[in-house]
């Protein structure tokens, strides 16, 4: 609990944060970019468990642990990502978006 | 009085045909050509037993000759129409039978000598005997569809034939020249067999033919545009008959189908097939006077007339002497049409009826013997040329007699059977009609003076020179022509009108003096003229040549005929018609569906981007369509 | 006084974000999603979660800023201008995130939260024995799944970033 | 077993005993076996039908009824009249000719013979079956192995037309099959069960307004297959491209299969139908006639002009068979049996010009009645049989369509009818202009002149063909009676 402050302006400012993420996530072109747009989305929901456990249900620890969960995953989330970026630049020499588009059709 | 055995006519030439046909590597020549002439002259034989049977035996009865049927059914259109086939007989097909066995036998003989050492001459025997297996079949027809099933036949051995020579590019569009302008004539035939099969109900000869039957009481039951609907059929099925018959404006096939080799050019273009229409004509004969009055046969008169006078015009001025033959049948079939036209039915009133037929005997004799002759001249100087002929008469003495024979008979001049047969014509045609009667006159001196033409080009004139010495034909060749000959001297005597006649009666037929010294004047007119101008060679033709100038080329162009037709089937049908089809096909029809497969591919050619491979694109899709789907159903549930 | 400091946090971490996510300079931009992480933290800190607030700089802050950092000195130029999306896209997507947005918050604001008043401390060792329990409501089970998540993790970045000679045996084996 | 369901048997069994065999020479001999034996079910079956027919007047003998699925009341109902037995003579007939006409098919031997047979299976079965569902299945599965019998052992543009010829079909079987379940859904008007039993069915009536709907899908559906214009293009690509035995198949009965559809389902399900919408397809059918006809005049690719040409025959079909009347439906039947033949013996000799010329095009060939006599005298045969001239079976089936059509008394039908009629001129046009410049003439090339003769599986094959097309037009009476009498029970739903 934070004296003053209710679970209203937190989650303002979460999905604020989240939508930020979702923005840069979709117009930044470079895949580091976007890596750290996701890494706002998953900060902004990370948030939103914990304050919904603290707020809501302090007597649990679920949304703790499974903000613990979350960090876990997210940095293996991270390593494999950047080792991606790194593989990939080593074949292609870019990291763009749009040089990365084998898959479509 | 069983005559089961007349089905053995047209069957032993059949049995024949199939036999050569199908051994026919395996078969010696010579041996073909003796299972050819026994198999005719066996049906000969048998056509002569019949003719004898049925005009002296058991035909008559009260004075009238009477018609017997022997069917079997071949097929069911519907529980009351069906083909039936067998054999009908009465005088008419019995009379055709004794022609066409007499003709077939003789050209039969005449090849054996003519093809010898051709390569298809075990072919030209089998398509000879299916030729005479459909006309005995024609001939002997019980119905409408027998006769045009057998019509098609005779049709097709006609086209095999012409088409003889086939590596020779000209027989071969003059064989499907033929093919398909008769076959377009058949189509009138056809349409009006379907026509006589649904408003009477029958397709038989004798329910169509009696004059107290339903299909000829009713004919004003039902009418289309002003006429009877059996007066139409009745046009139509003439349409047929006048494509087998050359009959203006159907004739062009004839001239050409000479590219045939000549026997059968004899037996075919000249002495048979050719008289088809004219017998179908007679073969509906009562129905034809019956219905409408005539109107149908009025029309069959003028279209003989017409075409008598112009295949006669064109006659004169041709060089290639099969062409001059072949317009001269034209001209004679047009003679037994307007006889045909002008006939009336009962007793002496059906004198054209009792002419045409007569004169159909007797133009078969002479006219085949006119051929075979010719093809013995061919045989000999190796060409059909006037200009490459002249003074034969040394070397072929006897083809030269038995030519004379035959163009004083096609003249007209007595005692030879055609002055009898012509002059009854003529006599009809006074009675019937003064116009057509002045053609048939006018024709007749065209005919006498155009056939001593060529035959004093031939036999007479200057002498040209020939390379090989031309020699006389062979026994096997000029048989046949003195058996002709004698037949077309004696054949004008036969008492025709007790045999043969519209009502089957039978009546005394007398000479018209008057008349018939008319024709025979004209006759010998034309063949003074003829006398006058080649007999020795003068300068006489060739001012009359100018003379006549630019109708002088005309005429010998055939008045454009042929190039009308062509410019109607190449210029219009195939480029105008068909080409234009096969490229809509290609470019709209086929385009179409072609074009709704492209479109496919397109649209999907188009869509394909949205699937860009771009994580966010389909993140911003994602979202997107989130937020409008989450909008879509707040605004729903709030409503 | 929570109130300055949490809005102060708060305002900290939309301007970063906001600027992480629309610099032009990569290295820029993971420096203000640093001070994001660390706005995160501190609002650890502030509902009283201590082990999760060091556990976010530690991991976050300290780990995995480090990955990309150094992911984006080895593939890029540090003074390198990036790319930005076309005027239109970036509208059309603030429009939808604007959007978005607004739907969260509506939900957020018409929703009756049942708060209850507390002002407990959760030590480690609570949440370090809740994760090993194996009794009802024990964590057990994920806890051990993380950890096979990360050694995957792991190897999976070893193969990956090792990248030509591997996947050149692979061609040849294809 | 019972003596229809061996007509499937059979080939599957062809076909399990051809995975084992290796090379051309095995699979060849054990296709000719399979189809030997189907030749001979074939023959027997006539008898055994003649003799079944004296003592049972059922509109279907031999049938049998097994359900084999359940929720949807699908039936393995089969069960034949006269029509099918004549068409299953000639399904047996081209299939035992087709495998002679491949004697010499080198390239993947067994895979083409098992397509062959895999198609004569979806034909056997098509032709047995009385329930909608199953016909539908059989049908598909005659369709199918066209695509690679013609994509893989084809020639030319064999992909393009493979995919074209496949797709259109496929198109087809869409709309009949959006038909079919309309008819299914519409079976039971009371709100009993709802069948596919074609027969059951024909005894409820169809309200009026589920005919008019469903008929032109049904017949549209069905159609395609027959070459209706203006959803012919498939025929004369696919043709073309198709290897010599797949076009005799599929000109020869798996373009019946549109006819015979037409005439069971269509026509004896949904008569108002029929009646309704016959002035429409009418129009479209006596285009079809005189248009391929034309349309042939002017290709130069043999197999072009033999496709056109069926374009316009079974335009004859189809004109027939919306005349509605007994001598018309008996003339679409034999036409359709006709027309199978002379197309399956047109394309074997096409066939064999190609194979010892490399080459279709008329324009380059001439003269070949002196080098190849007999398949040249044969193709002269075949195309008067084509052609319409009395002795083959060709006439037998037009005449009859021609006086059936006849019956119908108003300006329309008159005018449509000697408009189909005229046709037969513009036959004559086309086949002997290929006749003339292709057999006769002077030999254009001398390398023809060493073309090897025919050998004596070809003229076994074409034996084969030939024998009924002759035997039809001589003497037409039994066959025709036989479908006649079969006739009987269908005319009566449309009167």
């Amino acid at each position: 609990m934070i004296p003053g402050i209710s679970i209203y302006e937190i989650l303002t400012i979460t999905s604020i944060l989240f939508f930020i993420g979702v923005y840069g996530f979709i117009t930044r072109k470079n895949l580091i970019s976007i890596l750290i747009s996701v890494e706002l989305i998953l900060n902004a929901s990370v948030i939103n468990f914990v304050i919904i456990n603290k707020y809501l249900y302090p007597d649990m620890l679920q949304g703790v642990l499974f903000s613990l969960f979350i960090i876990a995953v997210a940095a293996a989330e991270t390593a494999l990502a950047v080792s991606i970026i790194i593989g990939l630049y080593r074949q292609i020499s870019s990291v763009e978006v749009k040089d990365v588009e084998t898959m479509k059709y | 009085m069983n005559f089961s055995y007349i089905i053995l006519i047209p069957l032993i030439p059949l049995v024949v045909f199939l036999l050569l046909g199908i051994f026919n590597q395996r078969i010696k020549p010579a041996v073909s050509g003796y299972v050819g002439v026994l198999g005719l002259l066996t049906s000969t034989l048998l056509s002569f037993y019949t003719a004898y049977q049925y005009f002296f035996v058991y035909g008559k009865a009260n004075g009238v000759y009477q018609t017997f049927v022997e069917k079997t059914v071949w097929m069911n259109f519907t529980e009351t129409l069906a083909i039936d086939m067998g054999v009908l007989v009465d005088p008419i097909s019995v009379m055709m039978l004794i022609v066409v066995s007499i003709v077939s036998l003789m050209v039969h003989i005449y090849s054996r000598g003519y093809m010898k050492g051709d390569d298809g001459y075990t072919k030209f025997f089998a398509f000879l005997s299916l030729f005479s297996f459909s006309m005995y079949g024609l001939v002997l027809a019980t119905n409408l569809f027998q006769i045009y099933i057998f019509w098609e036949l005779v049709g097709v051995s006609s086209y095999l034939l012409i088409g003889y020579y086939y590596t020779k590019p000209s027989a071969v569009s003059a064989a499907k020249k033929a093919f398909i302008v008769t076959r377009f004539a058949d189509l009138g035939f056809l349409i009006g067999i379907l026509i006589v099969g649904y408003y009477t109900g029958t397709y038989d000869f004798e329910m169509l033919n009696n004059p107290e039957g339903n299909a000829i009481l009713n004919w004003a039951s039902t009418s289309f545009m002003g006429l009877s609907v059996l007066t139409w059929a009745l046009i139509l099925i003439f349409i047929g008959g006048a494509g087998k018959s050359a009959m203006f404006p159907l004739h062009i096939w004839l001239p050409d189908a000479m590219e045939g080799p000549t026997p059968v050019s004899a037996l075919i273009h000249a002495a048979t097939m050719v008289v088809a229409g004219v017998f179908l004509v007679a073969r509906l004969f009562p129905m034809y006077y019956f219905v409408e009055n005539g109107f149908a046969l009025n029309i069959v008169a003028y279209v003989g007339a017409f075409s008598a006078l112009f295949a006669a015009i064109i006659a004169v001025t041709q060089t290639d002497i099969k062409r001059v033959l072949a317009f001269s049948t034209m001209s004679q079939l047009g003679y037994m049409m307007l006889a045909l036209g002008v006939s009336g039915y009962d007793g002496h009133e059906g004198l054209g009826y009792m002419a045409s037929m007569f004169h159909l005997f007797a133009h078969a004799m002479f006219k085949a013997l006119l051929f075979l002759c010719a093809g013995s001249v061919i045989h000999a100087v190796h060409s059909n040329y006037l200009k490459d002929m002249g003074g034969l008469r040394k070397y072929m003495p006897i083809t030269n007699i038995t030519f004379l024979i035959a163009a004083l008979a096609i003249a007209g001049v007595p005692p030879f059977a055609g002055f009898f047969s012509k002059d009854e014509i003529l006599v009809a045609a006074f009675e019937h009609n003064k116009l057509i009667y002045f053609v048939g006159v006018f024709v007749a001196g065209l005919t006498a003076f155009y056939m001593f033409r060529i035959y004093f080009g031939i036999f007479w004139g200057k002498e040209t020179k020939y390379e090989h010495k031309p020699h006389e034909s062979p026994i096997s060749m000029t048989f046949p022509l003195m058996v002709l000959a004698l037949l077309s001297i004696v054949g004008g005597f036969i008492p025709f009108s007790k045999f043969v006649t519209a009502d089957k009666a039978g009546f005394e037929a007398h000479l018209n003096y008057p008349l018939a010294a008319v024709a025979v004047g004209v006759g010998l007119l034309g063949i003074g003229l003829a006398w006058a101008f080649y007999k020795n060679e003068n300068n006489l033709a060739d001012k009359m040549v100018n003379f006549f100038g630019p109708f002088y080329k005309w005429t010998s162009d055939k008045f454009y005929f042929d190039e009308i037709y062509l410019f109607i089937t190449k210029k219009i049908l195939f480029n105008r018609v068909s080409a234009p089809i096969a490229k809509f096909d290609k470019k709209y029809v086929d385009g179409t569906m072609v074009g709704i497969g492209n479109k496919t591919v397109w649209t999907s050619e188009k869509i394909k981007s949205l699937q860009s491979g771009k994580v966010q694109d389909y993140a911003f899709a994602f979202i997107a369509g989130v937020v409008v789907l989450v909008l879509v159903f707040i605004y729903m549930w709030t409503n | 006084m929570e109130r300055i400091i949490f809005y102060s946090i708060a305002l900290i971490m939309v301007v970063f974000a906001i600027a992480s996510v629309t610099s032009r300079k990569m290295l820029r931009s993971v420096i203000y999603l640093l001070f994001v992480l660390c706005g995160v933290a501190g609002i650890y800190f502030l509902i009283d979660y201590n082990f999760l607030a060091a556990i976010q700089l530690t991991v976050y802050a300290g780990g995995i800023i480090v990955l990309i950092i150094f992911s984006v000195l080895l593939v890029h130029h540090i003074e390198m201008q990036l790319e930005i999306a076309k005027l239109s896209r970036q509208i059309l997507t603030a429009v939808a995130c604007m959007v978005g947005l607004g739907i969260f918050l509506t939900t957020i604001y018409s929703h009756e939260f049942n708060v209850v008043e507390n002002s407990r401390t959760t030590t480690t060792a609570d949440i370090g024995s809740k994760l090993l329990s194996y009794e009802a409501g024990g964590f057990i089970l994920p806890f051990e799944v993380i950890s096979v998540l990360l050694l995957a993790a792991m190897i999976g970045a070893i193969i990956i970033a090792k990248g030509a000679k591997l996947t050149g045996k692979n061609d040849k084996a294809l | 077993m019972d003596i229809l369901t061996l007509f499937i048997i059979v080939p599957i069994l062809t076909i399990l005993a051809l995975v084992f065999t290796k090379g051309l020479k095995q699979a060849r001999i054990v296709s000719l076996i399979g189809s030997l034996v189907q030749f001979g079910m074939a023959i027997n079956l006539v008898f055994a039908y003649f003799k079944e027919r004296a003592v049972n007047s059922d509109i279907m003998v031999f049938t049998k009824d097994v359900v084999w699925f359940k929720e949807f009341n699908i039936h393995y109902n089969i069960g034949v009249d006269g029509i099918s037995v004549a068409l299953l003579l000639l399904t047996a007939i081209v299939v035992l000719a087709g495998v002679f006409i491949s004697w010499k098919m080198n390239d993947l031997p067994k895979e083409f013979f098992v397509s062959l047979i895999v198609l004569s299976i979806g034909v056997y079965g098509f032709f047995i079956s009385l329930d909608l569902f199953t016909m539908f299945v059989f049908f598909e599965i005659a369709v199918i192995p066209m695509y690679l019998l013609i994509g893989i052992w084809g020639t030319g543009p064999k992909e393009y037309s493979a995919m074209k010829l496949t797709l259109m079909l496929m198109g087809a079987s869409a709309v009949l099959l959006v038909g079919i379940l309309g008819i299914y859904f519409n079976s039971n008007a009371d709100g009993g069960a709802l069948t596919f039993n074609i027969l059951e069915i024909s005894k409820v009536s169809i309200p009026i307004e589920a005919q008019k709907l469903f008929f032109p899908l049904t017949f549209i559906g069905f159609a395609v297959i027959g070459a209706l214009f203006p959803f012919h293009t498939w025929s004369p690509d696919g043709h073309a491209s198709a290897p010599t035995a797949v076009s005799m198949l599929h000109a020869g009965v798996l373009m019946k299969l549109g006819g015979y559809g037409v005439f069971r389902v269509a026509m004896f399900l949904l008569p108002e139908g029929a009646m309704h919408w016959s002035w429409f397809f009418i129009i479209l059918a006596t285009i079809g006639v005189i248009y391929g006809a034309f349309a042939a005049i002017k290709q130069t690719d043999l197999k072009y002009i033999n496709a056109y040409s069926s374009v316009s025959h079974l335009g004859m079909v189809l004109f027939a068979l919306l005349m509605l009347n007994k001598t018309s439906w008996n003339g679409a039947i034999l036409q359709s049996l006709s027309h199978g033949f002379m197309t399956a013996l047109f394309f074997a000799l096409i066939g064999m010009i190609y194979e010892r010329t490399h080459t279709r095009d008329v324009t380059e060939l001439g003269g070949l009645l002196k080098v190849i006599p007999f398949i040249s005298a044969i193709y002269v045969i075949a195309g008067l049989a084509s052609l319409g001239l009395p002795g083959f079976s060709g006439f037998v089936a037009e005449m009859n369509i021609f006086v059936g059509a006849f019956e119908h008394e108003d300006m329309f039908y008159r005018v449509a009818t000697i408009i189909s009629v005229s046709a037969i001129v513009v036959t004559a046009v086309y086949i002997l202009r290929v006749v003339g410049i292709m057999l006769m003439g002077p030999v254009k090339n001398n390398a023809f002149l060493t073309l090897e003769k025919v050998t004596w599986y070809e003229k076994l094959g074409i034996m084969l063909l030939l024998i009924p097309i002759v035997g039809m037009g001589v003497a037409p009476l039994w066959l025709s009676d036989m479908i006649l009498e079969s006739l009987h029970p269908f005319i009566q739903g449309v009167l």
